[in-house]
């Protein structure tokens, strides 16, 4: 069977959506930081699709190579968030990103 | 231009700077070594500079007599710019010669008589130090008189008529701690300078005309570009002799720029004579003269001239009466002979207006020397009485005519001498004055009635009040205890005097009807003069006058003379117009509500509320600058920016307000930030969308 | 490089050499660090004269003229140009005379932070010298910028009590105008691939109403240097805050960037303009005349009135200037140098009386010339320059003003110069008025009574000042001279552009 | 892939291969000698420079168009390098004061850096987004590397999030971008579009996408809010080079992918720059009056500073300004670098234990105290404010010129005015040194002092004798494949 592209890249878009409300309303560190791996997975499926829509083509095979850089460099990040998280718990007990607003004027 | 010119005459002329270098040379001499040098020699120098400027003048009179028709000297250039072409430089003609003979041998008199007058004065106002500053500043007045007085063109000219102007300023305020609540001398000076500006400034606006018609300053090119297109530029001639006019009214005193003489008083009494009555006021009509080619063009300059003469003759005239300081008197006086003279040259008589006004010079100077005579005899007695306890407790005037009577016996040779003064003046024969004063009159009478009539009143009302004067002064018994005690001065002082007399008497003799001395002289400068021939009639009729003012003046304060405290008898009689005699019509009153008041509040207006509190403060500071005067505020004591904003208003707190405002967007919380960040984003998708 | 060939280089930053010396000096060795700034200024009037002798006077061209590659910014050359004509050698020299006078002005009035004090000044004075020399107009830029950092400090650290607040105004306010200047610039630079002012003269061809907008940027940033009225609110604060140096080469020299920029680049580089706009520059610069002497008048702080009074002075140089024709440029740059020599002279004395009583209101003072005649005599011979009183410099510089403008076509009307003349009038008044309320009167303060005269060095400060002022006064020749040919041809250059316009 | 490919990318390969190897080193350095990585650390960015200089002129691409080497790149990988030296000079005895002193500082320093010259070569949308991170996540690691110290902390917070969240608008653009041309190369998309006739609105949007993206790295606004916080919070030695660094590396960027990639729709994206650099120069002049802690104050400068350069990003929508714009862009980038660098220092030389010594008050008596530290901040005061002669001077006349040239005069005027309001807030520093009385006391060792000494003799030289740098930044030649 043939899912039309269009239905796809709707959902990534949809998915996009969503991952940004996430980090606007949204307080938890952990959550918004999931939100945000959220868009970076709707663009991974953008990715796909476009390259799929292209056909077997070298072209084609940029869009993989990007999708694997976005998943390797989403890794990254979650490393160096969730330490990030970590050692602000440690501080302050919470990692509610409201209470952590000393820095401010 | 060639270092020297000399006309034919040669070897002479080439003196005439000297009659300039002199005084300087005595005045630097003074500056440099007068702490030195000591009274004596001080004022020997001086003295002597001054005299032998006099022999220089004397010089250029022998060459003229030579080559009448003069020279001229050039020292060096001044201002060369373009078609403008200014030089440092000397006419020698006969009418300068006049005033040079004229300005250098009074002043040699009076110079004299300072020697005398000052050593007292300087003591009596407890500062002899200022005895060689006096003398300094009256030879640098000789000078810059000398210089106005040979000037070859308008510009030079002008030199020397704001150099005498500062001169009379500063010998007006030479006690510049005197005087009423101590600064009034030095504004009286002030007074002068200013009202002498207002005149300069016509003088310069004359000059740009001049310059802008003419395209020269010099007297030659000026004249002859009048007399060969005179007629085709009357209207800019009549402009350029008004404002000359105008000039002419502040220097010499005339309507409506009279005020300061009166003040300028203030000065020593050898000031006075010099300056103020015997030279330098007669700067305006010497301009005048100079300038006839001019007038002769502009006929509606003359009559104006002529007429502001006369009413100022008549005007000053009236004030000269109700008054009761002796220098005042003869202040208003003067200013009412400059009329006459005015008067004179408007109408074109030109010979008459010098011959007036050389004689005037001589029986002016005079007057005011005898009258210091007077005052310093009085004043002299008074400081003796002074020093015995218990004396005049009340402040006392030794200028004060109420003060004085009975001087005759006491100071007989001033008597004598102030007599004779106040007769010529009178214009009683065979004095100088008659005859000057009479052939103003006679040429009046021929061209202009109204001008004749308003001289004929000045003239009975001069004779008037200097008999008043006299008996005032010298009859009845004395008002006071300096008077009763007052005696004669030593002969430096009286010497001048006498010879001053002299010439009160002689004088006549310059332009004696008929045979006309001085206008031939004088035709060699100024073209088409004429003689004007001794007219009986009007001669008899001002005789008359003088004669019946005299007797009339006797019967107010002869027959029985004033008593201590008793009120003039002319207040009985003219009532409340005599007030307004003694208070000079309240001109000044005038002056000083329409100009002087409202300047002061303009100015203040402009620099305290325009430009600074609106346009300093509010504008600048507060609207531009709050911002950064909040800052610097802040700066200079640490100031918390939390507390400014409270502060302040305007533009300036916009920026301040704004730069807090988006402070307080910086809320710290990440999902703020976050927000912002997805508006930028929203903004920049739709206008892609919509682009 | 060798001093011959490039004499106005070596003029320029002979100050440096006093600087260099100076950071080297230990900062409590007080006398000699003020000998030092001394003689480094010395030596720099020595080249300016220098400078003088080699100067053709018979010359309207550019002289000592030095044209190096600088560098390329954009394929724009920029240039390294110096060089000096009848319009900035007067006040080149002036810079020169003016700085090490005021340094002398400030010999015991200067204590704390002595060093950076010399260093500022002398820095200043490269500054200075470099304006009127540059004949890039990037060059230009860079001094004319560059004298505002060492004014900043002189002003802000050793000023009055409001010393920052005056210092950063002044510094905003002639960035403000001079940042519109930078654009015009610019757009010049653009168009002729050139920011050499030979150059632009040349090439010359701005359509009409392209001058006005360039002119109005290049006004913008002189018109507040100089000050013209309404734009003169920075002056009273500067002043008044400023030590007596600072006023006396703020006063002499800086406001004369102002006038100088006009001159230099406004005229010949849109005559056009300059045509159309005089009676707009006549106006504003007679309603500064007016409205400088009457608010003078007003002043209780004699340092105010002397501040106030430039705007008056310096708008008859403008008036001047903007007659377009010989009389009045050359009277306005000769009343430049008038203007520099009594102000300065003025701000000095202003010192001077300060450092005795610490004070500037005038109603403090009265009858000082009793205790103090030398002083007394000096100032009354400055007061009377500055009111222009005929046989001193001042009355040479406003006549010849005043005369040019009366007859000046571009102007139009003689009625500017008229009111102008009023301006004597009201000099007259606020002048005396000062001189009265400081020197005459009865000497009744006790604080008064105590002053000394002045001592040898502050005779030998003012001084040289009063002998310029008898010099211009009696013959102003030689000065003349120097600017004739120079200004003949600026004002032939002016006269065809008046054609163009007509 | 061969050995040319590998020598084009050299320095690159340089920097990120000693970094890994140093990493490792690392471990067997002893913590009181960490000075070794230091030193390890700088010749390695030495030795990188070494390969740039030696580097063939003339553009270079490798692995099939992923790295570009020409002389835009060549200049920006330069400065990075130089700026690195400075960082690790600055940072070695601040860190160490600081009580934070670990070897992975200089490492994570040499991955940033890696990031930069990937992005300044970047040939590819890929390359982009895979430098972009390598950039910033170090970054992120620094910002915090105070920790547990809670400003630091919280600063890198902010920043990760914020930095996550804009990249993956980047991510999201580039897959736009991939969708409506089909492919990700530089050169290929701007074919693509050149030759469809029209241009769907996907492309416009990715375009869009991918501005916010690096518009958040040069902190534009309104992308900037991070800046002051994570400026404030973090070490001031990682701001420092966070300042020059990242700023130019998002430039680097920015200018490849609008005038390489996106000629085709500068008329869109020309209008949103020009109003972005407007709002950035007025919103960070404004806001930076009210800054009264130093690091907050360079925050907003530096926004501003965004803000000019991004004026040359319109300008060169303009054919006959293009080179201009980006030789202006290029020389104030240098100008900014050391003149930033260089009031950075001297920050370093005042800050105390704990966050001390950063208000602007503590300054005061600066001037008396230490003359020589005071002069230079003035100078750098003045060069950020654009008073000749100070290069920061040149590099505004430069920007101007090249934005006028553009005909974009009102956006001058915009530029000239708020340089007039920043002149206020850089006027206060000075006048606090130099005006008020206090006596502050720095810490500057060695090597911190030649740095500052260092980049004020750089600010005053290259203001007055700005040709070598000129030559350098022209050499540098434009983009390739400019239209």
């Amino acid at each position: 069977m043939n899912i039309p592209a269009s239905y796809v890249l709707s959902l990534s878009g949809v998915l996009f959506s969503l991952g940004i409300l996430g980090v606007l309303i949204r307080r938890n560190a952990i959550v918004i930081f999931m939100s945000i791996e959220l868009m970076l997975n709707s663009a991974n499926l953008a990715f796909i699709t476009f390259a799929r829509m292209l056909g077997p083509s070298p072209e084609a095979l940029r869009g993989h190579v990007m999708v694997f850089f976005i998943i390797a460099v989403a890794a990254a990040e979650v490393a160096v968030g969730l330490a990030l998280i970590v050692t602000i718990f440690r501080n302050k007990e919470t990692i509610n990103v409201d209470e952590v607003n000393s820095l401010q004027g | 231009m060639t270092y020297l010119e000399i006309a034919p005459a040669g070897g002479l002329y080439l003196y005439a700077p000297l009659i300039i270098g002199l005084p300087i040379a005595g005045l630097l001499v003074n500056i440099f070594f007068g702490r030195r040098l000591g009274e004596r020699f001080v004022s020997l120098i001086a003295s002597s500079a001054v005299g032998l400027a006099f022999l220089i003048a004397i010089l250029q009179l022998i060459a003229l007599l030579g080559h009448p028709e003069g020279s001229t000297i050039m020292l060096a250039d001044w201002i060369t710019i373009g078609e403008l072409s200014v030089p440092w430089s000397l006419k020698v003609d006969t009418l300068s010669t006049t005033m040079m003979l004229m300005v250098t041998g009074v002043s040699t008199l009076i110079h004299i008589y300072a020697i005398g007058y000052m050593h007292e004065d300087v003591r009596f106002k407890g500062d002899p130090g200022r005895y060689t500053r006096f003398f300094i500043f009256f030879n640098l007045f000789v000078a810059t008189m000398m210089v106005l007085v040979t000037a070859d063109n308008y510009l030079m000219m002008f030199v020397g008529w704001e150099g005498v102007g500062l001169c009379s300023y500063l010998l007006i305020g030479f006690w510049y701690e005197k005087g009423a609540d101590g600064i009034g001398n030095a504004v009286a000076g002030k007074k002068a300078f200013v009202t002498n500006r207002i005149g300069d400034f016509g003088f310069l606006i004359a000059m740009f005309l001049i310059f802008g018609a003419a395209g020269s300053l010099r007297f030659e090119e000026v004249f002859h570009w009048a007399e060969t297109t005179g007629l085709a530029n009357a209207g800019v001639i009549t402009a350029i002799t008004l404002f000359m006019l105008l000039g002419a009214t502040g220097k010499s005193a005339q309507l409506p720029l009279f005020v300061w003489l009166p003040d300028a008083m203030a000065g020593p009494t050898p000031v006075s004579a010099l300056i103020h009555a015997a030279t330098m006021v007669t700067a305006g009509i010497y301009m005048i003269a100079r300038s006839a080619p001019l007038f002769a063009v502009a006929d509606i300059s003359s009559n104006v001239t002529a007429f502001i003469g006369a009413a100022t003759a008549l005007f000053a005239a009236t004030i000269a009466v109700g008054q009761f300081d002796i220098k005042r008197v003869l202040a208003y006086s003067t200013i009412s002979q400059l009329g006459f003279m005015m008067a004179a040259v408007g109408l074109g008589a030109y010979v008459a207006g010098m011959f007036h006004l050389v004689a005037h010079a001589f029986f002016k100077a005079l007057l005011f020397l005898s009258a210091g005579s007077v005052i310093q005899g009085v004043e002299h007695e008074h400081h003796r009485l002074e020093h015995d306890p218990g004396a005049h407790a009340e402040p006392f005037d030794p200028q004060d005519m109420r003060n004085m009577g009975g001087l005759r016996s006491r100071m007989p040779i001033t008597f004598w001498v102030y007599l004779i003064g106040a007769l010529a003046l009178s214009g009683i024969p065979p004095l100088a004055g008659f005859f000057s004063k009479d052939e103003i009159l006679a040429d009046a009478s021929m061209s202009n009635n109204l001008v004749y009539v308003l001289l004929a009143a000045a003239a009975f009302l001069t004779a008037f009040y200097m008999g008043r004067q006299i008996l005032m002064v010298f009859f009845g018994q004395a008002r006071s205890d300096a008077a009763g005690h007052a005696r004669e001065n030593p002969p430096v002082m009286t010497v001048p005097l006498m010879m001053l007399a002299g010439l009160s008497i002689l004088g006549g003799a310059l332009n004696l009807p008929g045979v006309h001395t001085l206008t031939d002289w004088l035709e060699h400068t100024l073209e088409h003069v004429h003689a004007t021939e001794f007219n009986m009639l009007v001669a008899v009729i001002s005789v008359g006058l003088a004669l019946a003012a005299i007797l009339l003046a006797w019967t107010l304060y002869g027959r029985e003379t004033l008593k201590t405290g008793q009120p003039d008898p002319l207040r009985r009689i003219l009532g409340p117009l005599f007030t307004a005699l003694e208070n000079k019509w309240w001109v000044d009153e005038l002056y000083e509500f329409l100009f002087i008041r409202p300047y002061v509040r303009i100015s203040h207006f402009l620099a305290v509320t325009l430009d600074w509190r609106f346009w300093h403060d509010w504008f600048h500071d507060r609207v531009l600058g709050a911002t950064f005067r909040n800052g610097t505020r802040w700066l200079a004591q640490s100031f918390d920016l939390k507390v400014i904003d409270a502060a302040a208003n305007g533009l300036g707190n916009l920026t301040q307000g704004a730069a807090l405002g988006l402070r307080k967007l910086q809320t710290g919380y990440v999902r703020t930030y976050a927000l912002a960040l997805f508006v930028g984003v929203m903004l920049v998708l739709t206008y892609v969308i919509i682009a | 490089m060798n001093p011959s060939t490039s004499l106005l280089t070596w003029l320029t930053f002979s100050p440096l050499l006093g600087v260099l010396v100076i950071l080297f000096l230990p900062k409590d060795r007080k006398p000699l660090i003020r000998w030092v700034a001394l003689l480094a200024s010395l030596v720099t009037f020595a080249v300016s004269i220098v400078m003088l002798v080699r100067f053709n006077s018979n010359s309207g061209a550019i002289q000592m003229m030095e044209r190096r590659p600088w560098f390329q910014l954009a394929g724009i050359d920029i240039e390294y140009a110096l060089g000096i004509d009848g319009l900035s050698v007067l006040l080149v020299l002036l810079t020169t005379f003016l700085t090490p006078i005021s340094i002398l002005s400030t010999w015991s009035a200067i204590e704390e932070r002595l060093k950076e004090f010399m260093i500022f000044f002398l820095l200043l004075e490269v500054g200075m010298i470099g304006v009127f020399v540059a004949l890039d107009l990037f060059l230009f830029y860079i001094f004319w910028e560059f004298t505002l950092v060492p004014m900043y400090f002189l002003i802000g650290i050793w000023g009055g009590p409001r010393r920052v607040y005056a210092a950063i105004k002044f510094f905003l306010y002639t960035m403000a105008g001079s940042i519109l200047m930078l654009l015009a610039i610019l757009w010049l630079g653009l168009q002729f691939d050139s920011f050499s002012l030979p150059d632009l003269i040349a090439a010359g061809g701005i359509s009409g109403s392209i001058q006005i907008w360039l002119f109005l940027a290049f006004a913008a940033a002189f018109a507040i240097k100089v000050p013209m009225w309404p734009l003169h609110s920075w002056l009273p604060d500067a002043h008044v805050e400023a030590p007596t140096a600072g006023s006396v080469i703020l006063a002499g020299v800086l406001l004369k960037m102002g006038t100088y920029g006009f001159l230099r680049f406004n005229l010949p580089l849109f005559p056009e303009a300059a045509v159309r706009l005089a009676p707009w520059m006549a106006l504003f610069a007679v309603i500064g005349i007016i409205y400088g002497a009457a608010v003078s008048y007003a002043q209780k702080d004699v340092k105010k009135l002397v501040a106030y009074s430039s705007v008056s002075h310096l708008g008859f140089v403008i008036l001047g200037l903007f007659a377009l024709n010989p009389q009045g440029i050359q009277g306005g740059i000769l009343q430049m140098v008038n203007h520099g020599l009594s102000t300065g002279a003025l701000f000095i004395i202003v010192g001077m009386i300060y450092e005795r009583r610490h004070t500037r209101e005038m109603d403090a003072f009265g009858g000082l010339w009793k205790i103090m005649p030398v002083y007394g005599a000096l100032t009354l011979i400055v007061t009377l320059s500055s009111m222009g009183l005929p046989g001193l410099n001042g009355f040479v510089g406003e006549f010849t003003i005043l005369l040019g403008a009366f007859g000046s076509k571009a102007i139009g009307s003689p009625w500017f110069a008229g009111a102008a003349a009023v301006g004597v009038i009201l000099a007259a008044i606020y002048m005396l008025f000062m001189y009265q309320k400081l020197f005459l009167g009865p000497l009744d303060k006790e604080e008064n009574k105590a002053l000394k005269d002045l001592n040898l060095r502050e005779i030998v400060t003012i001084v040289p000042l009063i002998v310029f002022i008898f010099w211009i006064g009696l013959y102003p020749r030689p000065f003349f001279n120097l600017m004739a040919p120079a200004v003949e041809k600026l004002a032939a250059a002016l006269q065809a552009a008046a054609m163009v316009v007509h | 892939m061969n050995s040319q490919d590998l020598l084009t990318a050299l320095p690159v390969l340089v920097v990120a291969g000693f970094a890994c190897l140093l990493l490792i080193v690392d471990l067997f350095i002893p913590a009181a000698r960490k000075g070794y990585t230091a030193g390890l650390a700088a010749l390695t960015l030495a030795a990188a420079i070494l390969v740039i200089l030696l580097q063939v002129a003339g553009d270079h691409t490798a692995f099939g168009g992923m790295i570009i080497q020409d002389g835009f790149s060549r200049f920006l990988q330069l400065l990075f390098l130089v700026v690195g030296l400075v960082a690790i000079g600055q940072a070695y005895s601040y860190i160490r004061r600081q009580g934070i002193e670990r070897g992975e500082y200089y490492v994570l320093l040499l991955f940033s850096i890696t990031g930069m010259m990937l992005m300044a070569s970047a040939g590819d949308l890929i390359v982009i987004f895979v430098a972009l991170e390598l950039l910033s996540i170090p970054l992120y690691v620094l910002s915090g590397f105070a920790r547990p110290e809670p400003a630091s902390e919280e600063s890198a917070l902010k920043y990760f999030l914020l930095g996550a969240f804009a990249s993956s608008f980047l991510v999201y653009g580039i897959a736009l971008i991939f969708g409506t041309t089909g492919t990700t190369q530089i050169a290929g998309v701007f074919e693509a579009i050149q030759s469809a006739g029209s241009v769907p609105q996907l492309f416009l949007l990715g375009a869009g996408m991918i501005l916010v993206g690096l518009g958040f790295k040069v902190a534009a606004v309104p992308f900037h809010m991070w800046t002051p916080d994570v400026y404030q919070g973090a070490p001031s030695s990682v701001a420092a080079f966070m300042s020059v660094g990242a700023k130019a590396g998002g430039f680097a960027a920015l200018l490849r992918i609008l005038l390489a990639a996106f000629p085709a729709v500068a008329s869109t994206w020309g209008p949103i720059t020009m109003w972005l650099s407007a709002l950035t120069m007025i919103w960070g002049n404004v806001a930076a009056i009210a800054q009264t802690n130093i690091k907050r104050m360079l925050a907003y400068s530096s926004i501003a500073h965004a803000g000019y350069i991004l004026m040359a990003v319109p300008a060169a929508v303009n054919q006959a300004a293009a080179g201009q714009a980006i030789h202006g862009a290029l020389f104030y980038l240098a100008a900014y670098a050391i003149t930033n660098l260089g009031a950075w220092g001297v920050v370093l030389c005042l800050e105390k234990a704990k966050g001390g010594g950063l208000e602007i008050d503590d300054y005061a008596g600066l001037g008396v105290r230490h003359p020589i530290l005071a002069l230079s901040m003035a100078l750098f005061m003045l060069s950020l404010t654009g008073v000749p002669p100070t290069v920061g001077f040149i590099g505004k006349f430069y920007l101007f010129r090249a934005v006028i040239n553009a005909d974009l005069v009102w956006l001058a005027i915009v530029g000239v005015l708020t340089s007039l309001v920043s002149a206020f807030y850089y006027l206060r520093v000075i006048v606090t040194m130099y005006m008020r009385e206090g006596d502050p006391e720095t810490s500057g060792d060695i090597m911190l002092n030649t740095t500052v000494w260092a980049a004020a003799l750089g600010t005053f030289i290259f203001g007055v004798l700005p040709g070598p740098l000129l030559a350098l930044v022209e050499r540098a030649g434009l983009i390739q494949f400019l239209p």
